[in-house]
């Protein structure tokens, strides 16, 4: 059946996020949608799933005109969507909330057996191993992403959108998700797929459409001869130029930061490492590993049971974030942006100025909103964030230009330690290389940065060392040449060696 | 609707017409607009309405509903609530009397030490809410029966009536046409829009309030912040507890207390204060606390309803606020369709 | 007189009920231009104070008012002075110092202590008795539950007063505390002394679901449950006010006030713990014997003090 | 057992169900009067009424949303009731049928302004309040309504051992709520918008379907607790409701429930209301100087909400 949007307009307060778009979505192919942050890919799909109505233009659907006025309406249509933010009900269970538009019902009332039966399936299907009847707060960012797709799978929908939903699964999940992906493909189902992973789309697509600035730049142009730099050029009007490459080295001497023999509540042991001024320190495992659980640990937000933190060679006992901002001089650049990396509610240039307040403040502690912007408005040009202006609340930048939001702020922050927890989800490739030399720079400033991602080319590409945890233990130390193969090779069969987990039952 | 007092983003096209007037800007220039024309209708039917008489009474009573706002702007602001404002407002009430009358203290030491005991038990209530992490309803819930049960221990409910003259005198006093009452206010709110718009401090409540776990991951130290707007709310209860002293000339156990709880949210509410923190309005604390006292002064002086004036009341206010609605709904497409 | 006087209760109350014929009745008989009934929207004295301001903004010149409270009334009134407006205390008094020219109603603490002295002889002059009183913020409850104590202590230890149970004059405090009072001693019980509008009604009712009478009760007002009490045996009394009194003789009084009259220096005036310029408006025990006919009596004595109202208390030019 | 005590443990209300029990064996050795069937009975008739208030709120608050209105709207059914029973003699049934119809009609103006609208639920039940207060003091003019039938008033007031027949109704009510919310695809729908609205959207709950049916369900419950308290009361007053809004928040929030939605517990609400009821008898009971009554409630109140939090930080919620 075959989905047809015709010259879409849509505008929000200040912004035209599309622009005679249109798209055409066959039954049976797996179709990419790409574009910067910003160009309007996620509008587009709202618009499919009556969450947007368009200003101008018309949606057919196998040739019948659509106006979808809410959500629901689409789905009893049969589209059904995977979208950019979680939407799960923190206090439901996973059953729950995969089967929510039609929970089972007996005699009137939920048969919570049958659905936590039918959720299990759904569950398997995608290879998550959680009981059906844990309440979904409890699950990490990776585990709840993965019972979204769940969720989108189980309604056999005759038009499935994906909004950016590998952002941030790890590699064997993606695998999971493409096998089920091209079987729905292959069953007739209407597909379409957003990412900024341009070798996914590569690989899995039939078919592109290509959006910037709110208008079609490509329409449906078949996959087959597409390569890297025609969806590049396509989407940014230009090619793709390399990153410039860090001119510094680690600096030599005492650690910025170390850490010795280190156990934490959340269950890490006997962690030690060193972090030296200028050096670019990766932390690279899979989800769950407890790479961020750690982080979380040195700057003072969890408890550490034993061990000793030193900076400078100092030992040191972080108490609370605040300590270890203002104190210490470190920064956290969160991976999950929407709780505590951005203030949606709050425009763009408090949310980028905010770590530095106290410093752009003058004596009496008065600070304005000009002041605010002197700090922001650089940084939003460097990171291209899009957005009319500085006023706009960040809750409605897209989600890319959110992530820019997040790490700007501690761009700003000049900070002597940075902790960098995947920075680039959900960023096009053009933010992505700014990033790249962004954090190049911050490190040639001598700036100790720890960098986590589950992203392997990123992390070849920056790292200068590369730690791998598995298990809330390091099990192996990777000196970076800035060679995918040799290094990733290296680090997958580090992890492999290593014991295998059972899986915990989350928090 | 950005967090305060919105400098509005589209500045430019439709300067000149009225409908551009009136379909650009923030909450707050709805609410005076709708004040106008509210000003209007009143008078051109009841002539009493703006006479001086009138005005000065509504400008005496809307001066201490608004700093009753404030006192709970400042905690919604942080996505808190201090249910206990009144209580604390009707312990200032009876500690002011009991320090100008029975301690004989002057009058400016009276009021420094009433306004620190007001901060002290907001300091109790915020040192609870931060030490047990008991969210701060049920805190100051329990607070406000802790409080106005210890006051009623120490008064034995008894009222005191012999404060200084001068003191009472302030209450009734006025610059030109203006109550003194309603300057003090407008300064207590030149004050907190300094706080929210122009400094640190301010800029980290509101980012608490917002998201409380960014603000942490920032820096932010959301447990002082938390203890401080408990203190500034209980210093803002005692100014308002003062100037009701001031105004009724005696101190006496019936007042505040629960008489405050609803006006403390409708003000700032009314306003565009958001409930679940974040986002406060210092202009619009003070034209919602006007929009309500213009409304029921207008219905008295019409002589609407007796016994029926509650519905009226209901009503009018439900019409003004729709009205709101619809032109922020307007200005909305106006500036998407300038996009 | 082309007078506008008003008539203004602390807030809706089935207590000034009254005032409403009478003020009506009051226009009538003094051939006064106004004399209206307004009622504040809450029973608080914020929305009292705004009636009021309201009222004089609109050329009321003379007010008749309940003091929402006795001392934070005094404010608006002495500024109502000011502005050459005389006030009077209806039902319940100002305290002084004040600006409010006399105050005709219950004396509360008088009503009180005979309240408790009927009870007391209800009793047969001996046994237990709780006191159930009203808002513990209203400063009148002070006054009663001193006066109450006063009665039991005349008494010499015949009587004791086993508790006092505050806050009882709301509709669902009451009902709660009354009735957890009768459940834990019920039994020790011999008396009840009710200075609440609310208090004696629900003491009432309880006494009545309990069918409960050897437990004496003397309550306060005439609410059509507590006179069936009085009928029905479960209540010995209640001290009856007069609330259409008041409001009569208290438009007539305005009424010369605004004319130009004021008040006499030297009168018989009662002085009272609240004020000295006291004019009782009458009280009277209604019991079984004169439930019928209360009503008469109070209209007499209205009759009474009214005639003699203005020679007595007031000096005209 | 020892699942047992770790259910305890991990239940948001065990808490202050220890503080309850604990209390409860507390006052039964201070005082012989509390075990007696007549206070049993006192202390259970009075919570009948909170208990449907508390509901009420709990309703609201579990779609994310507040009523202010609870009080006013369960007074004004008082008086409706009352009035057609004295003025219209209407049987009871009857009068009671119009009465809470009208207390599911004035719901359905709540939620439907506000779903309507778009403005905050605040402000317009806050608004509608002062209506519904408006309406009850302008039929009344403060005068209650005496004559109601005898049957209706007898049921208030009857008892079957410890237990008045009032209770009846608040308990029928707590079963059907729990199957409400724990087993019905509407309880649960609301439930899911009051946890995440926009999520609830997405996945094709009609949020103002379920925002107004919340309204309409805590106007059905505030107006039959306003039924019961006539019933209690032996006379419709129109002061019914004055003074039910800090109840109606604080049980709720005392069982568990979260200001920011979607998350609420029925038997919490229960447990707190129990809690409540307890003390105010304990006060009478105890025979406490009245001046120290108000203090001793709030301090009472804050020790049995740390226990409880101190109780769910030892277990690691939250
Ligand atoms: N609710 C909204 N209010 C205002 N502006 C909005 C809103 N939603 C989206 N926008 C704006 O519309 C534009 C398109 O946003 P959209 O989310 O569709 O981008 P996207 O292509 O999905 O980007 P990304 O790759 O970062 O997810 C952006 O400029 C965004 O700021
Ligand atoms: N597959 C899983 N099964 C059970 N629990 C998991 C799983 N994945 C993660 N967790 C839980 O989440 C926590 C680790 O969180 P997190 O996923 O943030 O680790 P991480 O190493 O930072 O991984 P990433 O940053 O890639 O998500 C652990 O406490 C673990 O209990
Ligand atoms: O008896 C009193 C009256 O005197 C008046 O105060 C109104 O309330 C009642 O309780
Ligand atoms: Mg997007
Ligand atoms: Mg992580």
């Amino acid at each position: 059946m075959a989905l047809i949007l015709d010259r879409i307009g849509k505008s929000f307060p200040g912004v035209r996020a599309l622009n005679n778009a249109s798209l055409s979505l066959n039954g049976g192919e797996i179709h990419a949608l790409m574009g910067e942050n910003g160009a309007g890919k996620s509008t587009l799909i709202k618009i499919i799933t009556g969450v947007h109505r368009p200003d101008s233009g018309t949606v057919t659907l196998g040739g019948a005109p659509l106006s979808l006025s809410s959500p629901r309406d689409a789905i009893a249509l049969g589209i059904s969507a995977v979208h950019q933010e979680r939407n799960l009900i923190p206090r439901f269970s996973v059953a729950e909330n995969i089967l929510l538009e039609g929970l089972p019902v007996r005699n009137g009332l939920v048969d919570f057996r049958r659905a936590n039966d039918e959720a299990r399936e759904h569950l398997r299907k995608v290879g998550l191993d959680v009981d059906p009847a844990t309440e979904v707060r409890r699950l990490s960012v990776a585990q709840m992403q993965m019972v979204e797709i769940a969720k989108a799978l189980s309604h056999q929908a005759k038009v499935l959108l994906l909004d950016e939903p590998t952002a941030s699964i790890t590699d064997a999940e993606t695998e999971i998700l493409f096998r089920l992906v091209r079987q729905l493909r292959d069953q007739g189902t209407a597909i379409l797929f957003v990412s900024h992973k341009l070798e996914e789309v590569l690989s899995l697509c039939d078919r592109v459409t290509v959006l910037r600035d709110g208008e079609t730049t490509l329409c449906g142009a078949p996959m087959a001869g597409m390569t890297r730099q025609t969806l590049i050029e396509a989407m940014i009007g230009r090619a793709e130029r390399p990153v410039i490459a860090r001119s510094g080295k680690p600096q030599e001497g005492t650690p910025k930061i170390e850490l010795r023999e280190v156990a934490t509540a959340a269950g890490h042991g006997d962690i030690s490492f060193s972090l030296y001024r200028g050096e670019i320190l990766g932390l690279y495992g899979l989800v769950g590993a407890g790479r961020t659980e750690l982080v979380r640990a040195i700057i003072g937000k969890d408890k550490l049971k034993s061990g000793m933190v030193l900076i400078d060679g100092k030992s040191v006992r972080i108490g609370s974030v605040e300590e270890a901002i203002k104190r210490f001089r470190m920064g956290y650049v969160s991976e999950d942006r929407k709780h505590e990396g951005v203030v949606l509610a709050h425009p763009i240039r408090s949310n980028i100025a905010m770590t530095v307040w106290d410093r752009i403040a003058s004596t009496f502690g008065l600070i304005g909103a000009g002041k605010e912007r002197k700090t922001a408005a650089p940084l939003a040009r460097q990171l291209e964030i899009r957005t009319p202006n500085l006023e706009k609340l960040v809750g409605n930048l897209s989600g890319g230009n959110q992530q820019k939001v997040s790490l700007a702020k501690w761009l700003a922050a000049d900070v002597d330690i940075l902790f960098i927890d995947e920075p680039t989800v959900g960023i096009d490739i053009k933010a992505k290389a700014y990033i790249h030399e962004l954090i190049n720079g911050l490190a040639d400033k001598g700036i100790a940065i720890l960098l986590i991602s589950s992203d392997m080319p990123e992390m070849v590409a920056l790292a200068d060392r590369i730690l791998v945890m598995h298990d809330f233990r390091i099990v192996h130390e990777h000196k970076n040449d800035r060679k995918y193969e040799t290094a990733s090779r290296a680090i997958m069969s580090a992890i492999h060696a290593a014991e295998p987990v059972q899986t915990r039952t989350a928090r | 609707m950005a967090p305060i007092d919105n400098d509005s983003p589209v500045p430019d096209a439709g300067r000149h017409s009225l409908l551009g007037l009136l379909t650009r800007g923030p909450t707050q220039l709805g609410l005076l607009i709708i004040l106008l024309i509210l000003w209007f209708v009143f008078t051109s039917v009841a002539p009493g309405f703006l006479s001086r008489f009138n005005l000065n009474s509504m400008g005496r009573s809307v001066a201490i509903d608004v700093v009753v706002g404030f006192a709970q702007m400042v905690v919604l602001a942080t996505g808190g609530m201090n249910l206990s404002v009144g209580a604390i407002g009707v312990c200032c009430v009876m500690i002011a009397g009991y320090l100008m009358q029975a301690a004989g203290l002057p009058i400016p030491v009276s009021i420094l030490l009433t306004l620190a005991f007001g901060g002290l038990l907001g300091a109790l209530n915020g040192l609870a809410i931060v030490k047990t992490g008991v969210n701060s309803f049920i805190v100051t819930l329990a607070s406000a029966s802790l409080f106005s049960g210890g006051m009623l221990i120490f008064t034995k409910g008894v009222p005191l009536n012999g404060l200084p003259a001068t003191f009472g005198a302030f209450g009734r006093s006025g610059v030109g046409p203006v109550p003194s009452l309603a300057i003090v206010a407008l300064l207590i709110g030149a004050l907190l829009y300094i706080l929210f718009k122009h400094t640190v401090l301010g800029r980290q409540i509101l980012a608490v309030g917002a998201n409380a776990r960014t603000a942490e991951m920032s820096g932010i130290p959301v447990g002082r912040i938390t203890i401080f707007v408990h203190v500034l709310s209980g210093v803002l209860a005692g100014a308002a507890a003062l100037m009701l002293t001031s105004r009724l000339s005696a101190a006496m156990p019936a007042v505040a207390g629960d008489d405050w709880l609803l006006p403390s949210f409708l003000a700032p509410v009314i306003g565009g204060t958001a409930l679940a923190g974040g986002m406060v309005s210092v202009i619009g604390t003070i034209l919602g606390a006007l929009l309500v006292a213009t409304i029921r002064s207008g219905l008295l002086v019409l002589q609407v309803g007796n016994f029926w004036l509650q519905l009226f009341l209901g009503v009018f206010l439900l019409s003004a606020i729709l009205f709101e609605r619809y032109r922020a709904k307007l200005a909305i497409r106006e500036q998407t369709r300038r996009a | 007189s082309d007078n506008k006087i008003a008539l203004v209760p602390g807030g809706p109350h089935p207590y000034f009920a009254p005032w409403e014929q009478a003020a009506a009745d009051a226009a009538k008989d003094f051939g006064i231009a106004a004399v209206e009934y307004k009622v504040p929207s809450e029973w608080k004295l914020e929305a009292q104070t705004e009636l009021l301001e309201s009222l004089a903004a609109q050329g009321t010149n003379g007010f008749g008012v309940f003091p929402g409270d006795a001392v934070g009334v005094n404010a608006i009134l002495s500024e109502m002075k000011s502005n050459s407006i005389p006030s009077v205390a209806l039902g319940g008094c100002a305290q002084d110092p004040t600006d409010v020219g006399l105050c005709l109603a219950t004396d509360v603490s008088q009503s009180a202590y005979l309240g408790t002295k009927a009870l007391i002889e209800a009793m047969g002059g001996k046994g237990t008795i709780v006191h159930l009183a009203g808002l513990l913020v209203d400063p009148n409850t002070t006054l009663r539950v001193k006066a109450v104590e006063r009665a039991v202590g005349e008494t010499n230890g015949a009587v004791t007063l086993l508790q006092t149970v505050g806050d009882t004059d709301s509709q669902e405090q009451g009902d709660q505390k009354i009735n957890a009072l009768l459940a834990a001693q019920k039994d020790k019980i011999n008396g009840l002394i009710a200075t609440g509008y609310i208090s004696s009604v629900v003491a009432a009712t309880a006494l009545k679901n309990l069918g409960d009478k050897k437990i004496k009760l003397v309550g306060i007002d005439d609410d059509k449950i507590i006179l069936d009490g009085i009928r029905d045996g479960f209540v010995a009394g209640t001290m009856a006010q007069n609330p259409y009194g008041q409001a009569y003789i208290g438009a007539y009084a305005l009424d010369q006030m605004a004319g130009g009259c004021s008040v006499k220096a030297d009168a018989p005036w009662i002085a009272t713990p609240q004020t000295a310029h006291f004019v009782d408006s009458g009280t009277l025990l209604i019991s079984a014997k004169n439930v019928d006919s209360y009503k008469d009596d109070l209209k007499a004595l209205t009759k009474k003090l009214q005639a003699s109202f203005k020679d007595t208390y007031l000096s005209c030019k | 057992m020892k699942t047992l005590l770790s259910f305890a443990a991990r239940t948001q209300w065990s808490g202050i169900l220890v503080g309850v029990i604990a209390g409860g064996i507390a006052l039964s050795f201070a005082s012989p009067a509390f075990m007696t069937e007549f206070n049993w009975f006192v202390m259970l008739r009075s919570i009948c009424v909170s208990l449907l208030v508390a509901f009420s709120q709990m309703v609201m608050l579990g779609v994310g949303q507040m009523n202010l209105s609870v009080g006013a709207l369960g007074g004004l059914v008082a008086v409706v009731t009352g009035g057609l029973m004295d003025v219209w003699g209407l049987p009871a049934i009857v009068a009671i049928g119009i009465g809470i119809v009208f207390g599911g009609l004035a719901g359905f103006i709540n939620g439907w302004l506000t779903v309507r609208t778009g403005i905050n639920g605040f402000i317009v039940t806050l608004a509608t309040g002062s209506a519904f207060a408006g309406i009850n003091l302008g039929i009344t003019k403060a005068i209650p309504f005496y004559n109601l039938s005898p049957a209706f008033v007898a049921f208030g007031n009857g008892r079957f051992g410890p237990f008045p027949l009032l209770l009846i109704v608040p308990l029928l009510v707590t079963v059907l709520l729990v199957i409400f919310f724990a087993r019905t695809v509407e309880g649960r729908y609301m439930l899911a918008v009051g946890g995440n609205a926009h999520a609830a959207e997405l996945s094709g709950i009609s949020v103002a379907r379920a925002t107004i049916m919340a309204h309409v369900l805590s106007g059905l419950l505030a107006a039959t607790a306003g039924v019961l308290a006539v019933a209690q009361l032996g006379s419709a007053q129109p002061t019914i409701g004055a003074d039910w809004v800090v109840i109606s928040f604080a049980a709720p929030i005392i069982g568990g429930a979260s200001l920011a939605g979607g998350s609420i517990s029925i038997l919490g609400t229960l447990i707190a209301v129990l809690l409540v009821g307890l003390i105010q008898n304990a006060m009478v009971l105890l025979a406490v100087d009245p001046y120290w009554v108000t203090f001793l409630l709030g301090a009472l109140i804050l020790a049995a909400v740390w226990v409880n939090r101190y109780r769910a930080i030892r277990v690691g919620e939250d």
